[in-house]
């Protein structure tokens, strides 16, 4: 039996509707995930992929709890988060960390890359010998040093992903949550963070949920996978044993539909 | 769906009148001069005053005066004038239309001026044309309406007396006008020689008012029509083989005015507000100009009466605004 | 190769930036009539760019100042503007990248579907009316009249891309641009899309020039590849080829990039800095000729 | 429109502003030293004296001076004073009011967005103009009276922009990174959201000091600002428009003045704000 960090079982979430919302009163709520039953391993990178409307994006924030779900328990590392209040999830914040898919929105325009990174260690107590845990971190995901002094818009593309890697290790957390981490970036930048992640994650035994549209870089990345569809898990398993045999239609379907870089002409009419 | 965002609307509207009517109402009252004692001839006695403000109902608590007030709104009365002893309402009817005329020929001014103007800008982007547009657009904006009158006082008064700077129309001529709406009227009777007289009294202030929305409307829709014409549907346009005038009239214009709607029609509710000193500035006979005077004789019926009406004519402008929205907008539409 | 008739012919194309830096860097590709040639390349290689300069769509700034574009033997540089665009709407047509702007969201998708047969080639409507009704039908949509009454707010994105598609071989073009048509797509719906694209090229005999990013697409669905950097074209050669043997290091690096599902963790490369340093050398020599040819 | 605009030679605009600006915070400083006259000081014997170069005029009185012989350029001087108070003190009284409401309604939305955004609705339903008057009148002239008028007002000019722009940046990634972190509502709004709003509201103070000068020039003109005696770019203006026929240049040059400081300010301020933002979007 695999080593939990996260145990979810009956996750519901519901959002409300602001277009249907009546003249008075609240919005109806309309539901996103509807009951989600899984578990993370530790050490581990689980992938979680689905088409656009599956709620996998409102699943991850879930995880990490900027969105509080409407049922179900989300027990991370033995405290059940699902409805904590902020305060309480205070000490835990540090643990649960997040990688956006785009840099650009998730790095202060207006902050240094080195304040952006020491931000979060200074908040958790970590304010000692900062320039050398900044520097640090910016080694770690293999940018020079120097750049702790630079802004967002002075960085490239893979650059700034890198940066967006580095702070949220930085402060070393059980749980690193990236969404769609590769999906703005060029093969080749994404073939460099990819590489990164995964010498990252074995180097520092990190437990990371991957969210992807892509099932190659699943592939190439997660040891589990996690298939949605509508707010609901299609099929979950380890990942070898989901790509040579899906036990469902629709998972078949998703990796039928992927086009390998390959000669194959009778793909098109399959 | 629909009826019940335009019921809600209607709910805000009604809100923001009352509080309107609330500040008003305070601010007034807290003030330190007493409008009765003005009226006075010196020499009146303290009994003299007593029944003045019995008459005007300043002798009861403030609670009272303004539920006695807003019920009389309601109702249509708005009280009579101290300054003026006329009814409040009449007044305020009888130099509302000059005020709407000068209002409604300064917006189309500036429509006239931006809008041809951002259509050229949008079209020569990134050439000098645009750039020189910019300027002249940015240095128009930032001088108010108030700035702008006193210049074009010196420029068509002084230098070159084209036009007239004061007052809304000769004094020599005979009007034979039922309404207030001269300029409306004249048009309709086919007296164009009143017309041409009107029109000359109102150029320079409606002028002073129409540059800086002008400046707005310019920058505004050229930066719209610039992100418009950025979109796929705007590059299909081209490829199947229309103008660059065409592609703007066609394909851009329209998404373009559109998210410019409601920054307009609020920076137009800010031209009417310019009207009050623009038509101070020109000894315009209109609601502005008496509102200053009201003002200054502390007529709190006639001041209350006015705020009122000009905040009614915003809201109102606000709603036409957001209904013309939904109505050029498919998406609303078909919610 | 047979000697097909060439449909569009790029000699040496550069366009550069308002600062005169170049985008295109003397580009020279040939597509053969009813062929799918794929320009594939990262972001800030130009592909993009040769298909708005063949349409004549370059962004402001950007400036066509060299090589030749041959579209069914008419050089297009020797036309006057208003002709230009003229033979541009009748013999090609764009697939644009993003279906939900690349509908006009204030008119109904009838007038956008014919408005170039009506206004631009001078159709009688009742004409174009019924040609759109049955490109509708090719691209497989069931009610064409409430598609052509609706507003594209109206469409899920698969359906727009559709409607796109069907407007675009409305004309019957020559050669149509497909720039990245299905890199907002879902990967199910990307699929239909393509096979759909690759349908309608065939019975059309449409040539098509189809601008991506991701190898895949190119693999399977195209007949003839340019593989583009810093706007250069750094090879070319037919697909098959590309390929079992690719020949620059470039590609070979792309492909090796490239995550595939069939292949385990471990077979991912990241591009080599010595492949890119090689790259930066042979764009700056190219430029450095450039600069010496022009002065 | 600004980006456009912010691009091409910002320091050009910012250098002429700001040394017109300069010069017009000199005279207010140091309006004793370089008024020739006593700005008060009236000479029926001089009155309505032309400016330098034309024939009539007197040395000493170099813009000439107005119809009860006072020297214009020392009323210039002197009215610098008041319009430089004014621009400052009520620009930051409306602009601090104004930020703080517009930041709480923008980032924390729900109820305090309801009720400020309200609030914002009715005052911009009065006519900013008639509501300022209406104000004087009642507070009484002067220039405290003045200051709070202009403070009153427009601090919906602030609330709207900072509320807009902080409801972009609250949708931010970085915002959610800062949850994530674990800061708290305040220190996000202030420490994240804050120095991200600052641009604009930077460009709108400038603004605002020219704005404000513009309506102190107004009461003035309504005879309505401070004491009718003390020398005010407005109280000048409202003069020269009576004495226009006779006497142009008592219009002039206070006019001249007044478009040079708030076409400055204007400008000043959006130059700072491309300063200020080295962030290429």
């Amino acid at each position: 039996m695999a080593d939990r960090l996260f145990t979810v079982e009956g996750l519901k979430v519901s959002l409300p509707d602001m277009a249907r919302k009546p003249l008075l009163g609240p919005a109806p709520m309309l539901d996103i995930l509807h009951g989600l039953d899984f578990t993370l391993e530790r050490n581990c990178i689980t992938g979680i992929v689905g088409e656009s409307g599956s709620g996998k994006s409102t699943l991850g924030r879930a995880l990490v709890r900027l969105l509080e779900p409407s049922a179900g328990s989300v027990v991370f590392d033995g405290h059940d988060i699902a409805h904590l209040p902020e305060p309480a999830l205070k000490p835990l914040r540090r643990d649960l960390q997040m990688i956006f898919q785009d840099p650009m929105s998730s790095l202060n325009p207006r902050r240094t890359i080195g304040a952006i990174i020491a931000a979060p260690m200074r908040h958790h107590g970590l304010a000692d010998r900062i320039d050398e845990r900044v520097a640090a971190a910016l080694t770690r995901v293999g940018l020079p040093e120097n750049f702790a002094a630079r802004y967002r818009h002075q960085l490239s593309g893979g650059q700034r992903q890198r940066v967006g890697i580095a702070r949220a290790l930085a402060l070393e957390p059980k749980f690193v949550l990236a969404d769609e981490i590769v999906s703005g970036l060029d093969v080749s930048t994404q073939a460099q963070i990819l590489t990164l992640l995964d010498q990252l994650a074995s180097e520092m035994g990190l437990t990371i949920a991957f969210i992807s549209h892509d099932l190659s870089v699943i592939r190439r990345l997660c040891r589990n996978t996690i298939v949605m569809r509508a707010g609901r898990i299609v099929e979950a398993g380890p990942t070898d044993a989901l790509f040579a045999a899906p036990r469902e239609t629709y998972t078949r379907e998703l990796i039928a539909a992927i086009p390998l870089p390959e000669i194959d002409d009778d793909w098109l009419t399959r | 769906m629909i009826l019940q965002k335009f019921l809600l609307r209607l709910m805000t509207m009604a809100v923001t009148l009352f509080g309107v009517a609330v500040v008003v109402f305070v601010v007034i009252r807290v003030a330190p001069g007493d409008p009765i004692a003005m009226m006075l001839p010196p020499g009146a006695g303290p009994e003299d005053i007593e029944r003045l403000r019995a008459l005007y109902g300043l002798d009861k608590s403030l609670p009272q005066q303004f539920v006695i007030w807003l019920g009389g709104v309601l109702q249509g009365d708005f009280g009579t004038s101290i300054s003026l002893r006329q009814d409040v309402l009449s007044l305020v009817l009888g130099r509302l239309p000059a005020t709407l005329e000068l209002a409604t020929l300064a917006l189309l001014m500036a429509l006239a001026i931006g809008g041809p103007l951002a259509i050229l800008g949008a079209r020569e982007r990134g050439t000098a044309v645009e750039a020189g547009i910019d300027v002249a657009g940015g240095a128009a904006l930032s001088i108010p309406d108030f700035l702008w009158g006193l210049l074009l006082i010196l420029v068509f008064g002084v230098l070159a007396p084209i036009f007239e700077i004061s007052g809304r129309v000769s004094p020599s001529l005979d009007l034979p006008f039922a309404t207030q709406f001269y300029l409306v009227e004249s048009i309709l009777r086919l007296r164009f020689d009143l017309t041409a007289d009107l029109l000359a009294h109102m150029f320079i202030p409606a002028l002073a008012l129409a540059l800086p929305l002008a400046a707005i409307i310019t920058l505004l829709l050229k930066q719209s029509l610039k992100e418009v014409m950025d979109l796929d549907y705007v590059v299909l346009a081209r490829v199947k083989g229309f103008s660059e005038t065409q592609v703007i009239l066609r394909e851009a214009l329209k998404n373009a005015a559109l998210p410019t709607l409601t920054l307009i029609g609020v920076q137009f509710t800010f031209l009417i507000g310019g009207t009050v000193i623009v038509e101070r500035l020109f000894s315009y006979e209109g609601l502005g100009n008496m509102a200053i005077d009201a003002v200054i004789n502390r007529d709190l019926p006639l001041i209350q009466g006015i705020v009122l009406v000009f905040a009614l004519i915003f809201v109102l402008i606000n709603l036409a605004v957001d209904l013309s929205y939904a109505l050029l907008n498919p998406r609303l539409r078909h919610g | 190769m047979t000697a097909q008739p060439l449909c569009l012919s790029i000699g040496a194309l550069s366009a550069t930036l308002p600062n005169g830096d170049r985008v295109l860097r003397s580009v020279s590709l040939d597509v053969a009539a009813g062929e799918v040639h794929a320009l594939v390349g990262e972001s800030g290689a130009g592909k993009s760019m040769i298909g708005k300069a063949l349409l004549g769509v370059l962004p402001p700034g950007v400036r066509q100042v060299e090589g030749s574009i041959t579209l069914e033997g008419t050089r297009l540089e020797t036309l006057a503007p208003a002709a230009r665009r003229r033979l541009i709407g009748a013999r090609t047509a764009l697939i644009p990248q993003d279906p939900l702007t690349a509908l006009n969201p204030s008119r109904r998708i009838g007038p956008q579907m014919t408005d170039r047969l009506t206004h631009i080639l001078g159709w009688p409507a009742a004409s174009a009316r019924a040609r759109i009704r049955e490109m509708l039908a090719e691209v497989h949509i069931r009610e064409p009249d409430r598609v052509i009454a609706a507003y594209p707010h109206e469409l899920s994105g698969g359906m727009r891309q559709r409607v796109l598609i069907a407007a675009a071989f409305a004309a019957e073009p020559r050669l149509i641009v497909a720039d990245e048509p299905t890199t907002a797509l879902d990967v199910t719906v990307q699929k239909q899309i393509l096979r759909l694209i690759a349908d309608l090229q065939r019975r059309h005999g449409t040539a098509i020039l189809f601008v991506t990013h991701d190898l895949g697409v190119v693999a399977k669905i195209s007949q003839s590849v340019s593989v583009l950097y810093a706007g250069m074209v750094v090879e070319r050669a037919p697909a098959p080829e590309l390929f079992a043997t690719p020949r620059h290091a470039y590609t070979k690096a792309l492909m090796a990039a490239t995550p595939r599902y069939t292949h385990p963790a471990s077979s991912l490369q990241p591009v080599n800095s010595a492949v890119l340093a090689e790259l930066a050398l042979e764009v700056r020599a190219a430029d450095t000729e450039w600069k010496r040819a022009h002065g | 429109m600004d980006s456009a605009r912010a691009t091409r030679r910002p320091s050009a605009r910012l250098w002429l502003a700001g040394l017109w600006l300069a010069l017009v915070f000199i005279a207010a400083i140091a309006a004793p030293l370089l008024a020739p006259q006593d700005p008060l000081a009236q000479d029926l014997l001089y009155e309505r004296l032309p400016p330098f170069w034309m024939a009539g005029s007197e040395s000493g009185y170099p813009l000439g001076t107005d119809s009860l012989g006072r020297d214009l350029l020392s009323r210039l001087i002197y009215g610098a004073r008041i319009a430089v108070i004014v621009a400052l003190v009520a620009a930051f009284a409306a602009c601090l009011l104004g930020s703080a409401l517009g930041l709480i309604a923008g980032y924390f939305g729900g109820w305090a967005d309801r009720i400020i955004s309200r609030l914002v609705d009715i005052w911009m339903a009065f006519p900013p103009v008639l509501f300022a008057i209406l104000l004087v009148a009642v507070l009484g002239t002067g220039l405290h009276s003045v200051i709070i008028a202009i403070a009153v007002i427009d601090w919906t000019r602030f609330c709207r922009v900072v509320r807009a722009e902080t409801m972009v940046q609250a949708r931010m990634d970085y915002i959610e990174n800062a949850r994530i972190v674990g800061f708290g509502r305040w220190r996000i709004m202030l420490s994240e959201v804050l120095p991200n709003v600052l641009p604009p509201i930077i460009a709108l103070l400038s603004l605002e000091m020219g704005i404000a000068v513009i309506v102190e020039a107004i009461l003035s003109f309504v005879n309505l600002s401070i004491s009718t005696d003390d020398p005010t770019w407005g109280g000048i203006i409202a003069e020269g428009r009576l004495s226009i026929h006779q006497a142009w240049w008592i219009l002039v040059f206070p006019l001249i003045t007044l478009f040079l400081t708030v076409l400055s300010f204007s400008q000043f301020g959006e130059g700072l704000k491309s300063r200020f933002d080295p962030v290429l979007r």
